[in-house]
């Protein structure tokens, strides 16, 4: 599907450029170029170098869409999330928050079939224990707290994890169940996190 | 829910002038959301900064430097040549500047090189050095240092203190530019990252780690002048290639071909922005 | 062979400031490579300081130095162009000498 | 050399059976430290171990002694330290990590004119206090310490 919508899009940005002031398409000449140059190593396969249909509506408005359309997409990513069967969304904070620390998961480094990190530390601050922290998320000690954990924000927070882009479409957090980077245990442990009340995250 | 999207983003297509590098979203506020309390993100970073000095004072840098020397001058390549004949830009043989004046268009290769796929081209012509075995092992390692990242070491040295001006005359420069600054804002892969995901905003962090926003030139200076840099983690140099691919390893993306035209690329793109700001590297990095 | 050490000698009011940056890799012994294989401990046991053919410092030195060591000391009366001769010896019998002069 | 001979490096014991290997010419001058490395005290696991062995088991606290080290190490595979003494006749510096293997890092020997401080960066493998010993001239030992952090780090910048 990528592909038809991407040509679609080329065709007519390109169009539209030259049309406009005659510039080149640089952007259309980049990505040919690292299509040429990128190399699959281990299980980051070249495949990987194709926009879907988010990354490319982001790529092409600067991380700015037009609201309306940014709606709608993010109604998709929303409809697209798997909520657990059981309807717990709340799993192991200890487990969380192991998880939180680990940066790895879908490099040309990791093994296929290895479950991966949540990565989280590195762009957010969670726990008050842990000093080295991200800054390009929000921090997000004290996220229970302050937000309490009621069947809503606990579906929030599920939901944020598992495809950030269901509420922000260009959202610089990736969408880790989406994609399958995290699996459902997963994303509750870390759900768990920053909502259960014997989280650090929320200690005083 | 496929054909629907596509429907609407050949609707988005249509109705909207997609402006490049537009200001970010503002971000959506989550449902009753109430700001935790600001860390005080900057005292990690403070600390370090009063250690940098006496880091940067007494580089390690320095002893792959003085390697590098000895093997462009003294004839200690396979081949026992010398490089009076290599150009870096300057003329042949002139290392002194050579190094903030690339990457630049080079009319005996009919290319952009950057500085290390200039110094590399070198060593293979004038002083024997196998390509293949440059390529299989392109970057330092804690067992070995290869011998074209001492050399790359030097030459950068030898621009110490010097302003950055890399060339945009060439229509091919000028192409360079362009298209690094694409690959720049190019967001793709399983995690839907972009260098810019990383390097597009100012005061950001990965853990403690600072990210230049290299979209300005008194930040894009801070990532231009750190490689090649000594890595403290591991304890060997590392260069602006291996920059650019463990970047790329880490926005989850397949991987660049060592000295291809897209690194070049973005160095173009990066170098461009920090011209005019003052190179003090080689670099010490975490 | 052990690469040259890289050593800056220079006067400030009437103390010498010695620098020096010596290539070793300082291995742990705790170290696995690649293939799992634990990498023999390799690192700087002595090193010497001589200013104008006196001894002023001696040491031992352990694992616990970074890699790639740094060093700094500061001699008192040494004199702009005094000799200082630097030498270090490690756990597997190499060794090195370098020197620099002293700089006004 | 005198002021050499009294200080932190000497093993017990050994020290009069080298000179009498080196004036018989078995020696090497060269050879002397090699032969006297310490290696009690840079081979012990504990602090314990590494204060016995140079001898400072029962080090006063002092305050003549400066570390200069980062709060927050930027990366525990080096962590600059500054130390210096002001207790008059220090003769001898060593530094320990006391977390880590072995914590005994380096002893150093000050004469000539050499002041006693040196400058030297670290390994630390976690969180640790940096502690420091200084042997004076009359044979006393005092120490001093300092708490690192060691943190994760992110990408390597």
């Amino acid at each position: 599907m990528n592909r038809k919508i991407i040509a679609g899009l080329a065709a007519t940005l390109a169009c539209s450029a030259v049309l406009a002031d005659e510039i080149r398409n640089y952007r259309a000449e980049a990505v040919a170029m690292m299509k040429r140059d990128f190399k699959a190593k281990g299980i980051a396969t070249t495949d990987r170098l194709h926009e879907d249909g988010v990354q490319a509506i982001c790529n092409r408005s600067g991380d700015n869409p037009p609201k309306d359309i940014a709606a709608r997409l993010e109604k998709d990513q929303l409809e697209s999330v798997k909520y657990p069967a059981d309807g717990k969304l709340m799993g192991d904070w200890k487990a969380g928050e192991k998880l939180a620390q680990s940066g790895r998961g879908m490099t040309w480094s990791d093994k296929a079939g290895v479950p991966g990190g949540g990565n989280c530390y590195n762009c957010h601050q969670i726990s008050p224990t842990e000093m080295s922290f991200g800054t390009i998320g929000p921090s997000l000690y004290q996220f229970g707290k302050t937000r309490g954990n009621t069947p809503d924000m606990q579906k929030y927070v599920y939901g944020k994890i598992w495809n950030a882009k269901a509420y922000n479409l260009c959202s610089q957090m990736p969408r880790f169940g989406h994609v399958n980077a995290l699996n459902e245990k997963q994303i509750k442990d870390l759900v768990a996190l920053l909502l259960d009340p014997q989280s650090p995250v929320n200690s005083k | 829910m496929k054909q629907r999207l596509g429907m609407l983003l050949a609707a988005a297509a249509l109705t909207t002038s997609f402006a490049v590098h537009a200001q970010q979203s503002a971000k959506k506020a989550p449902p009753a959301a109430k700001a935790a309390a600001p860390a005080n993100k900057s005292e990690v970073s403070k600390e370090f900064e009063k250690f940098r000095e006496v880091l940067e004072e007494d580089n390690p840098a320095e002893l792959y430097e003085a390697k590098g020397e000895d093997i462009w001058k003294n004839k200690k390549g396979p081949n026992g040549t010398s490089m009076a004949q290599c150009d870096l830009g300057l003329g042949a043989g002139v290392v002194k500047g050579a190094y903030v004046h690339m990457p630049r268009y080079f009319a005996d290769v009919g290319q952009v090189m950057d500085a290390e796929r200039r110094v590399v081209h070198c060593m293979i012509k004038y002083l024997g050095y196998s390509e293949a075995d440059i390529r299989k092992q392109p970057f330092s390692n804690v067992n070995k240092t290869p011998d074209h990242v001492s050399v790359i070491t030097y030459v950068a040295a030898q621009s110490r203190n010097m302003k950055i001006a890399a060339p945009q005359k060439h229509p091919k420069e000028i192409e360079a530019y362009n298209i690094g600054k694409e690959i720049f804002a190019y967001r793709a892969g399983p995690y839907d990252f972009s260098c810019a995901s990383c390097h597009g905003e100012d005061g950001k962090r990965i853990r403690t780690q600072d990210l230049p926003n290299l979209r300005k030139p008194d930040e894009a200076i801070r990532a231009y002048q750190g490689w090649p840099g000594y890595r403290m983690t591991g304890g060997f140099m590392l260069t602006q290639q291996w920059r650019m691919n463990d970047c790329f390893r880490q926005q989850r993306f397949p991987e660049p071909s060592y000295l291809s035209d897209s690194i070049t690329a973005l160095l173009a793109y990066m170098t461009v922005t920090a011209n005019g700001q003052t190179y003090k590297g080689p670099g010490i990095k975490r | 062979m052990a690469d040259p050490m890289k050593i800056r000698a220079q006067m400030k009011g009437d103390t010498a400031e010695i620098r020096v940056l010596m290539s070793h890799p300082m291995e742990t012994g705790q170290r696995k490579d690649n293939a799992g294989n634990t990498v023999p401990a390799h690192y700087i046991q002595s090193i010497t300081v001589d200013v104008g053919g006196k001894r002023v410092i001696q040491g031992q030195t352990a694992t616990s130095v970074s890699r790639n060591p740094v060093f700094g000391f500061r001699v008192k009366g040494a004199k702009a162009g005094d000799k200082v001769v630097i030498h270090w010896e490690d756990n597997k019998g190499d060794k090195r000498t370098d020197e620099a002069t002293i700089a006004a | 050399m005198d002021a050499l001979r009294r200080t932190l490096l000497k093993g017990a014991g050994a020290t009069g059976a080298i000179a009498a290997a080196i004036a018989a010419g078995v020696l090497k001058p060269s050879q002397v430290l090699a032969a006297e490395y310490n290696r009690a005290a840079f081979e012990a696991k504990d602090m314990a171990g590494a204060l016995k062995n140079i001898g400072a088991a029962s080090a006063a606290d002092s305050t003549g002694i400066a570390i200069k080290a980062p709060d927050i190490a930027e990366n525990g595979a080096v962590v600059p330290v500054d130390v210096s003494s002001s207790i008059p006749n220090t003769i001898s510096l060593a530094v320990l990590v006391d977390k880590n293997p072995l914590p005994l890092s380096s002893a150093f020997d000050f004469a000539n004119g050499a002041l006693p401080e040196m400058a030297l960066r670290l390994k630390m493998g976690q969180t640790s206090l940096v502690e420091v010993v200084a042997k004076t001239a009359d044979g006393k030992y005092y120490k001093a310490k300092k708490e690192v952090k060691v943190t994760v780090g992110g990408c390597g910048g």
